[in-house]
């Protein structure tokens, strides 16, 4: 389906690798060509990803830009890489934010930039990667391959307790990654023993669903790794620690894109291969879910700290999106999508905003501010977007997300819509109540001592300019999202099909062996 | 008269003196001495085996374990030396300085 | 027809561009620019009015939302209701924004004002225009917004931005109500276009379409601030003036109304839940005046004598009077909004002060406010030839008809606390001897603000005519039966002159009792208060409600969220939890690494005791076969 | 009983023994001949230990066995493939040692000497049926292995580790050679076919089975016998615990898998449920003790003991999957382990051996390449990808699920997560604590800048291509 059969998804994967390596050479001292150097390299990058978007044909739902050489012909493991309806806007959202990220650290790292911009392009691989591959093999390394970078950044570059967030971060992901590679290889037996084949492939695996015994366990290890990433709710106590010590470009990739490939591993791996499992399990979504949004959203509300209450309210945004996810209908499965669209885009901004006055005033600390609208009017207005995007106010991205998982978490049960519909009255306090703290009343002294001395300027042209696209985005989606939409009818079709199919029954009970 | 089974159990209680004698002694002669002792029930079970299959293999295998015995200890006597000479005595409890 | 419809919001949508983006440089002009708008999108609204006949308009502009089955699209509809309030929106805009040009002169933040006024005229605009529930929605919300930014305009002390909050969020409780009957509606219809709604409501069984009015209606009590949800209108008064009278009195506060009036037929269907909204009509009009009643806040008193007569019209619409309940709207926006300009130009003079006990005796310093604000007393006490008699009269007429004796009592009650309450404080204010301290010097208000307020006025006086009961009908009744429908047949046989005359002499009785009290025995006031002490201290303290809710809500929610929700379960529990897991492995190597002693001969022991162990496992497991 | 003559052809199967035996010859005559240029005897033994990978890599294929010596010793792929690590595995040390001994101004040649002897032994060990040559094979490697752990005489830790280490050896040999004795006297014969014919399930036999399996076990530092191992690495020199935690372990584990797979194939339920517990205490008794290490030997000594665990994983599979995921995960150990020991003296001072985790401060910043290789190396000894150690790993696990092990997997699995924590703590304090100190003074010896780059090279290149060793393994397991 590629436009000739030039091999145009791994250039897109391996462009910025080659970026990383071809940096390795730039002499550390000039920092500024490196930055710059970075800078073009990720915008060529997301020139690249733009066909994408235009070649991509809505029509069919099987994979497109199919690239498949074989990697590790023992196990039947490919290099096989695609996109669909599902992954296509995920794969823009992360080429897309890397501007923003990237953009956005000129002046706040100024220690081993080098380093830095090397672990941002790897980063962006790994990233890619996740959401590229479409062999369980290569999923998984790359997975954990976008570990590392984000290690780094969070751990050389970030705040006090960078070291033991970092760990916390990394642990915690890899523990549930390691239980979900056990049950990669599981599946990759399992399947064989019953299909015959013996493959990675997941197009291939998901095509005949395992009798209800195995897809229980298998649903269950990938269900773990994922829900850590996600993080839903009883699984997220590492993502306030990560943000708070990450750097700005960090926090805004992990945010942005990072916590999306925990939804998409729903999408991809446990919805179309554990049917029977997924409609089981709703209630179970449900319950934790419905925690997640209103457990996030209160705890926020009384968070200290700038970016810690933004990492609670992706807890609540993400909550949103796996409710509208195993709603198990098209409205709510493409209302999940466009949601982690839309929180990358928005929440990825707050951490940018955030980003601007920690440069300024190094502390995050809410208390510390008072009275910024009449400081930095501009900065004010450019916080009220992404704040009331983030609300869900209609007319900007987030409200089309919310109202689509709204109608579908209400056709699959009205009890549920009804539990779910209440949560945005608490999304709007705790935003409206940190955006009052800090931009309204009348400014502290320090602050406009600070102002005098021309610490405190509005934002630079540099950051204008990279808030711009965000803005032009959130609009865009919020009065004409059928550009997004329509992308994704016949993908999101399919998978709905795909889940509600019955398993086989329990006919060939090869699987003697117990567990030892 | 004395069947084999009596042999293999008098060997293997020499090997279980040999044993003992490593973990109880302090002194690194004295283990050297019980490991000599574990070897040689070992090459003395050889010999009871050739008696019990018949075949002369048994002697053979003797010889090799009573050979590997003996470079085995003057290695160890040569260790022997070298830790006395650093730490003036043979007495293991003296070296922990390798721990945790 | 089309781009004449759309032009409507193109203008607002301009104003609202020019003033917020090059708001720095058009600062002098912004109001000037902003008032053009406006008026530009009311002649184009009176240019739809001409061609009235042509009426409904529907037209889809474009696909705002289509996912799978649930298909959204832009779509404006005018019908003879749309467009009633769409006159009275951008007519009472166009005065306010006239008038703010005057108010907010010297104000720093004066293009925000007005880009952020165009935005609310804007979203309102969409709010009525829309032909789907969703559109309505987005307009909803649209206008709880600007209320929160203009109620928060002067953000540098800190009231108004509590204030603003207080009412945004309040809105979205009522907002989560309306969701869920939106989304109720949708699942039952598979759409939310009201056309397609209306046509085939056969198949809605009585309690489905009772579930979803009351859920609406939720929503109409969050916007429209009846009974629970009406804390945040008393606070929105934090905003500036010209706000309050735009959006307080005329055209946000009447959403729920029009909401509740455009799904008259679900309404109509399910008696239930018009009984409940004719009831909080009335619970709310009663108890928002027994508060206005002593209250000593020029603009706080008028904020609740608002959420007074949107009980009123809650009762219209409530007993199935929907027209009696619209026409009520339009004549309150007009002598409200007149009421709240006089206040503002009031406050204006005094530069700030509110409080009436530092006024009196004003009427000769500022004549011309002093006759506007009390023909908008007169018109508002249901006092014959002015509006406000005609339609609320109307109302109490209609609930009678239809069968609500209680809900006429309380509504003739609360006609004449109205009464009282609004010219108490016009003697407060501007008869009696001027209590003015020396360093006010009040002045007659500039052309520009005067201008407005007496087209209001002439208004307040000529809109009830529109009710006047004429050969065939009253013309109000025919124009928006057309699309609300003829209220059923009179259910109790009254006789409407009785009716008259008892709310009119309900008007005086307040009136004259406001003139015995504060005019002729200053000291009566006092003697009453302490007469009845607790009952007194309860409208004066409002009835504690905002503490209550706070006490109920607000305070526990911050508690157990810091001290339970953060502090225990998430640091406490889960994070604990989690770090355990790693104590735990390390724990295992603390123990283990005892075996690590450095003394080979425990090294020995340990082996050969894991040798005879482990033999012990193999012979046992194995069992020997 | 006719004595067959040994003729010509019987020499063609130890070919690459034969190749070491003659190194060590020349060593010994260079080492009288040279006063103090030692080096020359580091550069011998590189060509020599070169010359026999070469010999097994030319004629690895095609897959033959090829017996000697009235059938007791042959020639196979497997034998190959354990002889290309094992001499892998010498080259780096040779080169890791060159300077280091220069440093230290070690001048006696016999260290290169006593190497080869242990070459030699373990070349044999991977090519024989016969235990009793295996008992001589394990035993010259066992005394090598002590000699060279106590070949710093004058320094405070090494005598002590030889000491140590020759206790446990002996104990554990001795145990080994019982063992045999009693399998001769059950069966009647040494050799694995010979003890596979006796077919027995008696307490002796499984007695018999369990003494060789204590000397196996012991080689490969498995749970109840492994207290030895962190000592050892700590007070041996560097590039001997190098050596020490790579080849003795290969051999050792293809005698495993031969003696599991032929000999003792009559009592597969017992030694399975053995192993289970082995690998089980073995991983966790690894992995957690090591989260408390200072010092990055014994780190690395614990870390070694772990990994024994992981492939006793494979070795439990009893497939040609899990066979070949253990001689892969050799493979790839080499050059992970190897590079990380590399590091480690690089990195180490003169005279002391301290080599605390705190030296590594901030070398990510000061010298980039060793950084990036010891992260590498720590990442691929967590198993995460693209290194060779995470390609190994999910062979063995695999294996292992295949095998139905569900429970041990997840065990295994739960075990690299721990061990992500240790690991990382090293990569924490190259890039994450703050810039180096001045004082840290790198031992500059080109060799060891090659051990690191060719360690970082094997780890990337068969992490992302690991398909032509593994398929050298499958084909290699095929025929035991």
């Amino acid at each position: 389906m590629s436009i000739s059969n030039f091999p145009y998804l791994s250039l897109l994967l391996f462009f910025p690798l080659i970026g990383a390596i071809l940096l390795a050479f730039i002499p550390k001292k000039d920092t500024l060509i490196i930055k710059l150097f970075t800078l073009v390299w990720i915008v060529i990058e997301f020139l690249i990803s733009i066909p994408l978007y235009f070649y991509f044909n809505s029509g069919t739902y099987n994979m497109q830009f199919v690239e498949n050489y074989s990697w590790i012909k023992s196990l039947n493991i490919h290099f096989f890489l695609g996109i669909d309806g599902i992954s296509l806007f995920l794969v823009l959202l992360t080429t897309f934010l890397m501007i923003p990220a990237q953009w956005s650290t000129w002046e706040a790292i100024d220690k081993k930039v080098k380093e830095f911009n090397i672990a941002l392009l790897l980063l962006e691989t790994g990233m890619l990667g996740v959401f590229l591959a479409l062999d369980g093999f290569l999923f998984y390394v790359f997975w954990e391959f976008e570990l590392i970078p984000m290690y780094l950044l969070i751990g050389i570059w970030g705040g006090k307790f960078r070291v033991y967030a970092t760990m916390k971060f990394f642990l915690y992901t890899f523990a549930g990654s390691v239980l979900m590679l056990a049950a990669l290889m599981a599946l990759y037996f399992i399947h064989g023993h019953f299909t015959g084949i013996y493959t990675f492939n997941l197009v291939e695996l998901a095509k005949t669903p395992l009798p209800f015994k195995w897809q229980f366990w298998l649903f269950l290890a990938f269900f773990l790794a994922f829900a850590i990433k996600v993080p839903i709710w009883p699984f997220h106590t590492w993502l306030p620690w990560a943000h708070v010590e990450a750097p700005t470009a960090g926090s805004v990739l992990l945010a942005g894109v990072l916590l999306k490939m925990g939804t998409y591993g729903f999408l991809r791996f446990n919805l179309p291969m554990f049917p029977d499992m997924s409609r089981l399990f709703v209630p179970v979504i449900v319950i934790v879910g419905l925690i997640g949004v209103y457990y996030g959203a209160w705890v926020a509300m009384v968070q200290p700290d700038m970016k810690k209450l933004v990492a609670y309210s992706s807890v609540s945004h993400l909550g949103y999106s796996m409710l509208g996810m195993f709603a198990l209908n098209r409205i709510g499965m493409e209302g999940s999508i466009l949601q982690m669209i839309n929180h990358g885009i928005s929440t990825g901004a707050l951490f940018l905003i955030v980003g601007v006055i920690y440069e300024r005033m190094h502390t995050r600390l809410i208390g510390r501010y008072s009275g910024l609208a009449a400081i930095m009017p501009a900065y004010a207005v450019m916080a009220g977007i992404f704040v009331f995007s983030s609300i869900g106010l209609p007319g900007m991205n987030g409200f089309i997300g919310e109202i689509l998982i709204l109608v579908g978490v209400f056709k699959k049960n009205i009890w549920y819509g009804m539990l779910l519909a209440p949560a945005a009255i608490f999304s709007a306090t705790y935003m409206l109540v940190m955006f009052r703290r800090v931009f309204f009343h009348k400014p502290k002294p320090e602050l406009v001592e600070l102002s005098k001395q021309g610490k405190l300027k509005d934002l630079s042209l540099r950051e204008f300019s990279y808030f711009i696209p965000l803005v032009l985005l959130v609009f865009w989606i919020g009065l004409y999202p059928n550009a997004f939409l329509s992308k994704m009818h016949t993908s999101v079709n399919h998978l709905i099909s795909q889940v509600h199919r019955e398993a086989p029954a329990e006919n060939i009970s090869m699987l003697t062996g117990g567990k030892r | 008269m004395i069947g084999s089974t009596e042999y293999i159990i008098l060997l293997l209680i020499l090997l279980a003196i040999g044993t003992i004698g490593v973990i109880i002694r302090r002194n690194f002669i004295i283990i050297l001495m019980s490991l000599e002792i574990m070897l040689n029930a070992a090459s003395g079970l050889f010999v009871v085996g050739s008696g019990i299959t018949g075949n002369m293999s048994g002697q053979l295998f003797f010889l090799f374990a009573a050979a590997v015995a003996a470079a085995e200890t003057a290695v160890g006597l040569a260790i022997a030396i070298v830790i006395y000479r650093k730490k003036g005595s043979v007495e293991t409890d003296k070296f922990e300085s390798l721990r945790r | 027809m089309e781009l004449v419809v759309l032009l409507i919001l193109i203008f607002p949508l301009t104003g609202f561009l020019i003033n917020g983006i090059f708001g720095r440089w058009t600062k002098p002009l912004a109001g000037v620019v902003a008032s053009a708008a406006i008026v530009s999108s009311f002649i184009m609204a009176l240019a739809v009015a001409s061609g009235y006949n042509s009426l409904p308009f529907d037209h889809i502009y474009y696909s705002w939302i289509s996912s799978a089955g649930f298909s959204v699209p832009f779509g404006l509809r005018i019908d003879s209701l749309s467009l009633t309030m769409l006159l009275v929106v951008t007519g009472v805009s166009s005065l306010v924004h006239i008038y703010s040009i005057g108010y907010m002169h010297n104000d720093e933040g004066y293009s925000r004002y007005f880009a952020f006024l165009n935005l609310f005229v804007l979203s309102m605009i969409i709010l009525i225009l829309a032909d789907n529930y969703l559109l309505m929605f987005v307009g909803w919300e649209g206008v709880g917004f600007c209320s929160y930014i203009l109620i928060g305009h002067w953000y540098k002390n800190p009231a108004p931005p509590k204030a603003g909050i207080k009412a945004f969020v309040v809105n979205r409780i009522g907002d989560a109500g309306f969701i869920i009957g939106l989304l109720f509606i949708f699942t039952h219809f598979g759409s939310l276009n009201y056309t397609a709604i209306f046509n085939n409501t056969s198949t809605l069984s009585v309690s489905l379409a009772t579930v979803i009015t009351l859920f609406l209606f939720v929503g109409a009590v969050g916007k429209s601030a009846q009974f629970p949800l009406y804390v945040w209108l008393p606070d929105a008064m934090e905003g500036p003036t010209p706000v309050s009278a735009l959006i307080h009195a005329a055209t946000m506060v009447t959403a729920g109304v029009y909401m509740v009036a455009r799904s008259h037929i679900l309404y109509s269907m399910s008696p239930i839940s018009s009984e409940v909204v004719a009831s909080i009509g009335a619970l709310t009009a009663f108890f928002a005046a027994t508060m206005a009643l002593t209250h000593t806040d020029l603009k706080r008193v008028l904020a609740y004598s608002t959420v007074s007569q949107l009980g009123y019209m809650f009762i219209g619409v409530g007993v199935g009077a929907y027209w009696a309940g619209i026409f009520h709207l339009m004549t309150h926006a007009f002598f409200k909004g007149l009421l709240f300009l006089a206040a503002g130009s009031v406050m204006h003079a005094m530069d700030g002060l509110l409080d009436m006990r530092k006024m009196g005796g004003l009427i000769k310093k500022m004549p011309h406010t002093a006759v506007v604000f009390i023909i908008g007393a007169l018109a508002i006490s249901g006092i014959p030839p002015l509006s406000g008699f005609f339609s609320k009269d109307t109302i109490l007429a209609e609930a009678l008809k239809l069968n609500h004796p209680i809900i006429w009592f309380v509504g003739v009650v609360t006609a004449f606390m109205t009464a009282f309450y609004m010219f108490r404080l016009i003697f407060l204010t501007f008869f009696g001897k001027s209590r003015v301290p020396d360093e006010y010097h009040p002045h007659e208000s500039p052309a520009v603000m005067v201008t407005p307020m007496w087209i209001l006025a002439a208004l307040s006086i000529a809109g009830g005519l529109v009710g006047l009961e004429t050969a065939h009908g009253i013309p109000m009744k025919n124009f928006l039966s057309s699309t609300l429908g003829f209220p059923p047949a009179a259910v109790v046989e009254t006789n409407d002159n009785l009716l008259m005359i008892i709310s009119v002499l309900m008007g005086i009785g307040g009136i004259f009792l406001a003139w015995l009290m504060y005019i002729a025995k200053p000291s009566l006031p006092a003697k009453l208060a302490n007469s009845v002490k607790v009952l007194y201290s309860g409208c004066k303290n409002l009835w504690w409600v905002d503490q209550i809710y706070n006490f109920l809500f607000v305070k526990p929610l911050w508690w157990v969220s810091h001290n339970f929700l953060w502090k225990v379960v998430d640091v406490k529990l889960i994070d604990a939890s989690v770090d355990d897991v790693g104590f735990l492995s390390a724990f295992t190597g603390k123990t283990f690494r005892l075996l690590q002693n450095g003394f080979i001969n425990s090294y020995v022991t340990w082996a050969s005791l894991g040798v005879v162990v482990m033999l012990g496992w193999v012979i046992y497991s194995g069992g020997i076969r | 009983m006719i004595i067959m003559p040994y003729h010509l052809s019987d020499f063609a199967v130890i070919v690459p023994e034969l190749i070491v035996a003659a190194l060590m010859l020349i060593l010994f005559v260079v080492d009288l001949a040279s006063k103090n240029r030692k080096k020359i005897l580091s550069s011998i033994s590189i060509a020599g230990y070169l010359a026999a990978l070469l010999y097994s890599v030319i004629n690895f294929w095609p897959a033959v066995q090829k017996f000697g010596f009235v059938g007791q010793i042959f020639i196979d792929q497997a034998g190959n493939f354990i002889n290309m690590v094992v001499t892998l595995t010498a080259i780096l040390a040779v080169m890791m040692s060159r300077d280091f001994l220069d440093r230290e101004n070690i001048k006696d040649g016999e260290y290169y000497v006593i190497m080869a002897a242990s070459v030699i032994s373990m070349q044999l060990l991977s090519s024989t049926h016969n235990l009793i040559i295996v008992f001589l094979a394990v035993e010259t490697l066992s005394i090598s292995m002590y000699i060279l752990t106590g070949f710093f005489k004058d320094k405070e830790k090494s005598p002590e580790a030889a000491m140590k280490y020759f206790i446990f050896g002996a104990f554990a040999s001795a145990f080994l050679v019982v063992g045999i004795a009693l399998f001769y006297i059950y069966s009647g014969s040494v050799e694995f076919s010979g003890i596979a014919k006796a077919n027995a399930e008696g307490l002796l036999f499984i007695v018999a089975f369990f003494m060789v399996m204590v000397g196996i076990l012991f080689k490969i530092a498995a749970f109840p016998f492994h207290s030895w191992t962190p000592d050892i690495y700590e007070g041996a020199p560097t590039p001997v615990s190098a050596f020490m935690s790579v080849a003795p372990k290969a051999a050792a584990f293809i005698l495993l898998i031969r003696f599991l797979a032929i000999a003792v194939a009559s009592i597969t339920v017992q030694w399975q449920n053995l192993l289970w517990i082995t690998a089980v205490f073995t991983m966790f008794f690894g992995n957690t003790v090591a989260l408390l290490q200072k010092d990055l030997k014994r780190l690395l000594g614990y870390s070694s003991i772990a990994h024994a665990g992981y492939m006793l994983v494979g070795v439990l599979a009893f497939n040609h999957l899990g066979n070949a995921g253990v001689l892969f995960y050799l493979f790839g150990y080499v050059f992970t382990n190897m590079g990380a020991f590399a590091v480690c003296e690089y990195l180490s001072k003169k005279g002391n051996e301290d080599a605390s985790i705190k030296n590594l401060r901030g070398i990510g910043y000061k010298y980039p390449a060793a950084g990036v290789a010891m992260a590498f190396f720590m990442l691929s000894l967590t198993g995460i990808p693209p290194t060779v150690g995470f390609v190994g790993k999910f062979y063995l696990f695999s294996a292992a699920i295949d095998a139905h092990y569900y429970w041990l997997v997840i065990l295994g699995v739960i075990n690299s997560a721990i061990s992500a924590y240790f690991y990382l703590s090293v990569v924490v304090e190259i890039y994450m604590k703050g810039d180096a100190k001045e004082s840290s003074v790198w031992l500059n010896s080109l060799t060891l800048k090659y051990v690191i780059a060719i360690g970082i090279a094997g780890t990337l290149i068969f992490g992302i291509l690991p398909s032509l060793p593994f398929n050298a393994a499958i084909s290699a397991v095929g025929i035991l």
